[in-house]
């Protein structure tokens, strides 16, 4: 018990489960998930139920994921937080397979979006991630204009007609509330944007291609507050669209924005609930000490 | 070899000629070639050097037409390949022996015996043969040189050169640079390297009293020379053989000389005779 | 189905440029197979032994089909090392300071005139090279040590250390503009001077690097031909001091394959030299995946 | 109040060793560009001293046939190794697993890349122009240049797709496109500035090249300006013809030329040759320069 | 535009209170009335109400604690959340007042809603209550000036208080009948005093949202006139 | 070891408001005192100091506040900052009835020292007094078991006000000459029924601390007995 | 006016300057420094007087510190804010003369450390860079073992003492709390080490030359929250010790840890204070709207 003061030694009702490390309670008998009141959970957009995750090499295996079972809420934004290491990432790429790019690694369990499995031998992958885009920790525009980062995506997938394709980039770059900083100069190359609009022309890379869930792995952790708050601002609008799934280092990002949120730690799925509740009153010990900064 | 020419003689002919070898003909086959081009333009004459060997082989191959050999093939091809090659004797070359001018200026002439000492590395410094006090400094050629060949077979008497002794040159231009610029220095060139502003780069050294000239080839008193050979694989045809015809013609030879190289028709007979027997000796 | 054609396009892509990433396996194979069958002749048709062609000094194959000769190409073999050697040695420590200058000093200059300056070094023909040697650096050596000729080793080490200059400075440029900003900002940052900075941070840091370009140039040393040839001296004896007129790998091909019966015993020994000379390169290659497997490892 | 003088004086000494090796690059560097400028200067000046405008006509007596099959060569070979040193770099970067056979490829291209170009020149002869049974033409030369110019193409596709962050090819993954599409689309427009330095640096070292033409381009050349017929030996764009190039040329007329001129051609030669690269060591930056701009958008 | 979610938050919760201002004015009004009238329905309903306020405070309290999770609320942020998280205190106490004067109101009815005290209390009860509008007036406006008006207004509901009290004492010694229900007019002016300084803490705290300074500018418990 | 100095900070944060605890606790044995001696001098002393406590909670505050503002609690630690806000509040107001007890006493007297109601206040008081210090003690172990059972002690006291006000009034109507005196009683009274109050809130605030829930377990001012 | 909601519109005092655009503001005639209470500023270690700063380049220059006046108290951390670009690097590395690396940098004014002028003709740089140490946003060791990171600043300084160095790492690894994380692998390759530890590897190597201030450019921003944590608990034993000055990005780290705070915009200063001061009252309206996070 590394962390405490004498108020906190005595909050009893947590005081056992205080006492183990965090090792030993993620790999103990506890690996049970608490779940608590989801929001919106009466429409579920994607399913995944015991799920299990390996990296394998020739030398070792890595159990990432374990067990994992969770729904997650359509038209809500869902965060996922833990530390470091956790499995944060490897989960949210599970959902659009972007794991199948890496060697050796294997699943089990499923994953439904709108009931359909992904992983089906007949899933055809480059729709699948269509359907749920993706945006990165790093912002990553395309070495090409604006319009042209934009029109990859519709361009890909056969869209050919310019008008077509000039109302898409028009629209996502709207959504993205990117269109007045940058249309006049759509032209220009995307890396000469700030790494705040670099970050939202991501985002609207990802509409252009009509998604319907976003998956975004810590998408503001490498950009300057005001810049953050801007992308928060314009996530809290996509909801209104799509489902959104968040990987966050921010705890206060996650209550922020998060509808929802999921605690991992260890490839577990520790703690699963409404984001009010996870961060006013988790019911894990684990979830609060981690939440607290207490970790480690 | 692309062939599209027809008839023999000269004005009318097309085609192709396309030849490879010995270093030391390849001026020589480009200078007939120019003139030979002047009168025929419709024919392509291609030259390239590569070394004697190389010409053989490719001549027996059938890769290109005439091969350039300073030696007789039966020297680097086996004999049942040799044998189906034609030889055409177009010129004869002199070797001359030359040194630095420094020593030039002091040595004129050498005997054979001088030269063979020089030339094994027994004799080291000029002072021994009258010149000046240098070391002396051996330029040779590769051993599979045919100018080298000649030169050890006619001035040396056969014995080998000292390689280990000796810089060895590729070429006979960076040999003759070679010597000009490098006191003590002594080589061999053949005369064709010695035409025009080259003959007073070095010196010339008389065998035996004999000066290296055309003129004491063709009366047989200089006795290092050999033919240059131009194989065709059968009998030649067409362009080629009115490129072969032209160099051998009386048209040709007074160039021929200028640049250096002597016409085989001028050798007196009895050196002729004497050197083909010489040479189907030695080549059995 | 827009998707099964783009699953079909996909494997068609992936198809064609694995077969060509074979092709340069095929291309080298060739190569090897190639020379090994030209040059392993020796070995087998003339009845050589390996250590004779290695370490004997007698060289005097026949020009004919029967053999007979020695092929000791030892003195080949120690000309190309000496004359490396020394060229590494004359080039290494001024490429060094050069890129140094060229990224530490003077990095503005360096980017606009001397990187510049460097690609058109590796650009100049090496017969050119070569030429220029012949004409100004051998007399220049004759005169400035009293020697009766300007050609040897020392002549033909300069000719290579000025070829392989470029390389050695471009590479080693390179791997020093690869460590880190941070590195050096930590070093300043401690009170360091700028000399101190270099060769206690930036120089071990980019040590695996300039080792890489050090045997890059190594390699183009070794197989450079037609300048060497025209400096060497080519005399076929072991040199006595580094003035001595000496031959080596390249400079013995370049004069004699040529000239030589196709298949005969020396042809043969050439194709041997030849081979070798795929051989060391293959230990260049070797040396640098070392070195730099250990680099990475230490990360 | 030791210490501190203690360190003063420590201070004192290193900052006198920076002086002088500053002092030290200084002078190396300015010896290296001085001998690189005396270089080129030399060449120049010995080339140019003496020329004459006939040295530049597309004659027997001019250069300008050798600066013609100089170019069409290297025209020629990088039309052969670009396209699958392209390919082969794809292969690396892209879909080489990190097993035994990349390692191997990667070995393969860089024994390739090291191997004395006199080794290249009898592979080619051997190859391109015994097996086939054809004779010198430029086209065998070219292949030869090519082999050489292969592997240089082949890493410096491999380095520059390496070189792309890996965020490029997963956000256009993420966005549903294949593998391939990502290379077509994305990753290879975004490698064009390098792979184009790779490309003129092989050009350069085409320009050069000697040793691998000996025994493949052939030493002489024919070309009959009026002449158009691609099947005639005498058509300049002919590429099954024997072809001379500059650089061959300057070997040939230092070694075996008997032309009372000869230096004077090799001297102006060189001196072409030495132009010849640096304009293309020009061309290659304002062009790198310029797709940079481009890329990054720093062009107003 | 950034934190526009924060600041639509920020809205809200401002909104939310004034809501919940309104609705104790409301019972103030009527808690005025039943001093009035002596309606003991009205008094016994508004009494039993008094839940639907604390839940209402229970809420914001929630969202107070909410926007503090999320947002990291700093300088001028922070102190209008923890000034509203004060303010719903003194609100709550506010309904909790008028929720008692009403319970003893249907207890034990009113002793004679004509009386002389019982008019002062309701005159200084409407004076309260426009202290308490007023602040809330000044929790929207955020005006510094209004609000220490408001505080100052205190004192006279302090002097009423004294008034009053002086008042029923002197009743209760001319008539100690009714002695039970006299006691109940002392303390419900003491309510209506206490909620005087509750309006009082509101302005207090509305000028420490603005200012950042939070001093008792009137300090309650002057009892003594 | 992270967070050690926010743990530091925290752990810093309870002992000052366990010292205000302290320094209250006096204030209310002092005021037992008063209220058993009638000490006039004693009486406006406490009165008069009040300002200190007003000070130790100001300080206080600011102390949450600025947690907030640098270390973003959250969960338990935000529940502990936001509690010890508002226990402060309450904390305050136990010293300020107590002041405001001894102000009366200083300015009237106490009618008389013996008589029952006072004595029963006194140990109604009392009572109070160690709720008080049990939501103290709570508050720095967390008990939650213990906190509950303080807020049904306020039953207890609820009892007791309805018992003493009625003895009061009894006494009134009795004798209503010292009429003042006797309403300024129903105030003391009045006020420790507050008191009591407000113990109780402290203890609803330490089970939030734990719990997160924070729920009316003995809603004040029930002054009908 | 682009953030207020109605309240905060309505908010008295500020009204008028809220109405100008931070531009304007910055530009405008008023770019007075509001200077506040400081702690501990009876002890001064650094002062800064009419400092300007420009970057000068063959095109164009850049003003990047506009006649900056402070002075830093002595043991005392105090934190530089301010939004991206506004030159809080800047004036950091003037501190310790990091500036001469860059070319074209040129500076009008004086800086003083104990009364002594930092930029007098015969100041000796490397001496001052050693009372000065600075540690850098991306942790940088060394590529070499962790002890040679330590022991490189006391080499450089002419230590060569074995026994002397040992003393010094043990010391400077202890100081920075790594000591028992890595004491069974000095030998070991810093590079090998988390990036929290590097950080701290960092500090550990700043202390190793007896500074007497540090400087830290945003030492937090790319570690994880516990790492951060556990730099800000390390950094407050420092203060003990050491003058610490400390860009960050991160408000709540400002709060945290700093005594002082200094808030730049465009080049000026726009407020200087004590922290609690800064962060819950800052008396100009640009500082607040930038810690509120309202900007832009
Ligand atoms: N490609 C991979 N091969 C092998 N192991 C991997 C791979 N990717 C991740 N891992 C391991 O899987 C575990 C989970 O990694 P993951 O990236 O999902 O963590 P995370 O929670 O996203 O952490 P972070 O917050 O650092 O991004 C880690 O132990 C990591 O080392
Ligand atoms: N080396 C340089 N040359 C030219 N301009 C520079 C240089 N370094 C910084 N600047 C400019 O000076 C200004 C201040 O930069 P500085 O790095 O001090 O900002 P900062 O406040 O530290 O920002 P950040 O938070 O992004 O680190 C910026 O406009 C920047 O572009
Ligand atoms: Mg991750
Ligand atoms: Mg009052
Ligand atoms: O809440 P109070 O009893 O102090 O008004």
């Amino acid at each position: 018990m590394t962390w405490s003061s004498s108020i906190r030694t005595a909050a009893a009702p947590q005081t056992t489960q205080q006492e183990k490390t965090a090792a030993q309670l993620a790999d103990g008998e506890e690996d049970k998930t608490v779940y608590g009141e989801l929001s919106g959970i009466d429409h579920v957009k994607v399913g995944i139920e015991n799920l299990n995750l390996y990296y394998e090499s020739a030398q070792d295996s890595l159990h990432a994921l374990k067990n994992l079972t969770m729904r997650i809420a359509s038209n809500r934004i869902t965060a996922f937080i833990g530390p470091s290491g956790c499995g944060k990432s490897t989960c949210l790429k599970t959902l659009n397979r972007m794991n199948d790019l890496v060697p050796g690694c294997r699943i089990t369990g499923s994953i439904t979006i709108d009931g359909q499995d992904i992983y089906a031998p007949d899933m055809d992958v480059t729709l699948l991630r269509k359907r749920a885009g993706m945006v990165f920790q790093k912002a990553n525009p395309f070495p090409m204009s604006i319009y042209d980062n934009i029109a990859y995506g519709p361009r890909i997938h056969g869209t050919k007609n310019k008008a077509k394709l000039d109302e898409i980039v028009e629209t996502s770059l709207k959504a993205a509330a990117l269109w007045d900083e940058v249309k006049d100069r759509l032209k220009k190359s995307a890396l000469g944007m700030s790494g705040g609009q670099q970050q939202r022309l991501c985002i609207a890379r990802a509409l252009a291609v009509q998604p319907e869930i976003l998956l975004m792995d810590e998408p503001t952790s490498a950009l300057d507050p005001i810049s953050t708050l801007k992308i928060e601002d314009l996530m809290d609008d996509l909801r209104k669209k799509y489902t959104v799934v968040i990987v966050t280092h921010n705890m206060q990002q996650a209550a922020r924005i998060a509808d929802n949120t999921a605690f991992f730690l260890m490839g577990h799925l520790v703690e699963y609930t409404n984001t009010t509740a996870m961060f006013n009153n988790p019911t894990d010990a684990r979830t609060e000490r981690y939440i607290t900064g207490r970790f480690g | 070899a692309p062939y599209s020419g027809t008839g023999s003689g000269t004005g009318a002919v097309s085609g192709t000629v396309i030849g490879s070898g010995s270093s030391a003909l390849l001026p020589l086959a480009q200078n007939a070639a120019k003139a030979f081009k002047a009168k025929n333009p419709n024919v392509s004459v291609t030259l390239n050097a590569g070394g004697s060997g190389t010409g053989l082989k490719q001549v027996a191959d059938g890769s290109v037409d005439i091969g350039n050999s300073d030696v007789a093939a039966a020297a680097k091809l086996s004999s049942d390949r040799a044998s189906v090659l034609v030889d055409h004797k177009v010129c004869v070359v002199s070797m001359a022996t030359i040194v630095n001018k420094d020593v030039g200026d002091k040595v004129k002439n050498l005997t054979k015996e001088q030269l063979i000492d020089i030339f094994t590395a027994k004799t080291k410094n000029w002072k021994e043969v009258g010149g000046p006090d240098e070391p002396i400094v051996l330029m040779t050629r590769p051993k599979t040189s045919g100018t080298r060949a000649l030169f050890a077979k006619y001035a040396l008497g056969g014995k080998e050169e000292a390689s280990n002794a000796a810089l060895e040159t590729d070429n006979s231009g960076i040999l003759l640079k070679s010597i000009e610029e490098n006191k003590g220095a002594v080589g061999y060139v053949a005369l064709s390297y010695l035409v025009g502003n080259n003959k007073d780069r070095v010196s010339t050294i008389s065998i035996d009293g004999t000066a290296p000239t055309l003129e004491n080839t063709y009366n047989g008193k200089y006795p290092v020379w050999g033919y240059e050979h131009m194989y065709t694989k059968g009998e030649a045809k067409g362009a080629v053989k009115a490129y072969l015809n032209y160099i051998v013609s009386s048209e040709y030879s007074g160039k021929m000389e200028e640049l250096g190289y002597g016409v085989t028709s001028k050798i007196q007979s009895s050196v002729t005779n004497s050197r083909n027997a010489e040479e189907n000796k030695s080549s059995k | 189905m827009k998707g099964k054609h783009k699953v079909r396009k996909d494997n068609a892509g992936r198809i064609v440029v694995t077969a060509f990433g074979i092709f340069m396996i095929a291309i080298t194979f060739a190569i090897g197979i190639f020379l090994a069958y030209k040059g392993l002749g020796t070995f087998t048709k003339y009845g050589h032994s390996v250590g004779e062609f290695l370490f004997s000094s007698h060289w005097d194959p026949a020009d004919d089909f029967t053999g007979g000769g020695s092929v000791g190409a030892a003195v080949f073999i120690v000309g190309s090392l000496l004359t490396c050697g020394l060229a590494l040695l004359i080039a290494l420590p001024g490429s060094i300071a050069s890129a140094v200058f060229m990224t530490e000093i003077s990095p503005r200059f360096g980017e606009r005139v001397f990187q510049p300056a460097a690609e058109i070094f590796v650009g100049i023909p090496s017969v050119v090279y070569g030429w220029v040697g012949m004409s100004v650096l051998v007399p220049f050596i004759r005169r400035v040590f009293h020697l009766q000729m300007g050609y040897g080793v020392l002549t033909a080490a300069i000719v290579l250390a000025i070829m392989i200059y470029p390389s050695i400075t471009t590479v080693s440029a390179d791997a020093i503009r690869g460590v880190s900003r941070s590195c050096r900002e930590a070093s300043y940052g401690l009170g360091a001077t700028r000399w101190q900075t270099i060769y206690k941070t930036v120089l071990p840091s980019a040590k695996s690097g300039i080792f890489t370009g050090i045997i890059l140039g190594l390699a183009r040393a070794f197989g450079e031909a037609l300048a060497v040839a025209m400096v060497i001296g080519q005399r076929k004896a072991f040199p006595v001091n580094i003035f001595s007129p000496t031959t080596n790998l390249t400079a013995a091909i370049a004069a004699d394959m040529g000239g030589a019966a196709e298949g005969g015993e020396y042809n043969t020994a050439l194709w041997t030299m030849a081979l070798l000379l795929l051989l060391i390169s293959l230990l260049f290659i070797f040396l640098v995946h070392l070195i730099l497997g250990k680099a990475e490892k230490g990360k | 109040m030791k210490n501190k003088e203690q360190a003063q004086a420590a201070s004192r000494r290193s900052r006198t060793a920076d002086r002088f090796m500053t002092g030290v690059f200084y002078a190396v560097a300015g010896f290296f560009l001085l001998l690189l400028l005396a270089f080129v200067a030399y060449i120049l000046i010995n080339g140019f001293r003496d020329a004459t405008p006939q040295m530049l006509s597309f004659t027997e007596d001019g250069v300008g046939n050798q600066l013609f099959n100089t170019l069409y060569l290297v025209f020629l070979a990088l039309l052969i190794s670009v396209p699958i040193g392209i390919l082969a770099g794809i292969y690396l970067a892209e879909y080489a697993k990190d097993g035994p056979l990349t390692h191997f490829v990667r070995i393969c291209v860089e024994a390739l890349s090291s191997l004395p170009s006199i080794v290249i020149g009898l592979f080619g002869y051997l190859v391109f122009i015994l097996m086939t049974h054809s004779q010198w033409n430029l086209f065998a030369g070219a292949l030869a240049v090519s082999l050489l110019c292969l592997p240089l193409i082949t890493t410096t596709t491999a380095d520059a797709f390496r070189a792309l962050p890996q965020e490029y090819k997963e956000g256009s993954l993420a966005l549903g496109a294949t593998h391939w599409q990502s290379i077509t689309k994305m990753l290879l427009p975004a490698c064009v500035p390098r792979i184009m330095t790779g490309v003129i640096l092989a050009a350069g070292r085409g320009f050069g090249e000697a040793a691998a033409l000996l025994y493949t381009a052939g030493m002489s050349t024919d070309i009959n300006w009026s002449n158009w017929n691609l099947a005639s030996p005498t058509c300049a764009l002919n590429p099954f013809r024997p072809g001379e190039t500059l650089a061959l040329q300057v070997w040939a007329s230092r070694t075996e030329s008997i032309a009372s001129n000869a230096t004077q051609i090799a001297n102006f030669s060189s001196a072409i040759l030495i132009l010849l690269v640096l304009l293309f060591s020009l061309l290659a930056r304002l062009l790198n320069r310029h797709l940079d701009r481009k890329a990054t958008g720093t062009e107003s | 535009m950034p934190r526009k979610h924060f600041d639509q938050e920020l809205e809200q919760l401002t909104q939310r209170i004034t809501e919940m201002g309104d609705a104790i004015h409301e019972r103030i009004v009527s808690t005025i009335r039943v001093l009035r009238t002596g309606d003991t329905e009205l008094a016994r309903q508004i009494a039993g109400s008094d839940g639907s306020i604390d839940h209402m405070e229970n809420e914001n309290e929630k969202l107070c604690l909410n926007l503090i999770v999320s947002q990291q609320p700093i300088a001028s942020d922070l102190r209008t959340i923890a000034g509203s998280l004060k303010i719903l205190t003194d609100m709550e106490r506010e309904a909790d007042q008028c929720a008692d004067i009403c319970e003893m109101v249907a207890a034990e009815g009113l002793s004679d809603s004509q009386s002389l005290p019982l008019s002062h209390i309701v005159a200084t009860l409407e004076k309260v209550d426009n202290m308490f509008s007023g602040a809330m007036d000044v929790f929207l406006s955020q005006d510094v000036e209004r609000a220490r008006e408001i505080c100052q207004a205190d004192d006279e509901v302090d002097a009423l208080f004294g008034k009053i009290v002086l008042e029923v004492c002197t009743s209760i010694a001319q008539n100690s009948s009714h002695v039970m229900r006299d006691a109940d007019l002392l303390f419900i002016i003491k309510y209506v005093e206490r909620m005087g300084d509750h309006a009082t803490n509101i302005a207090e705290w509305v000028i420490y949202m603005v200012t950042g300074e939070h001093k008792d500018l009137n300090k309650g418990g002057k009892i003594i006139p």
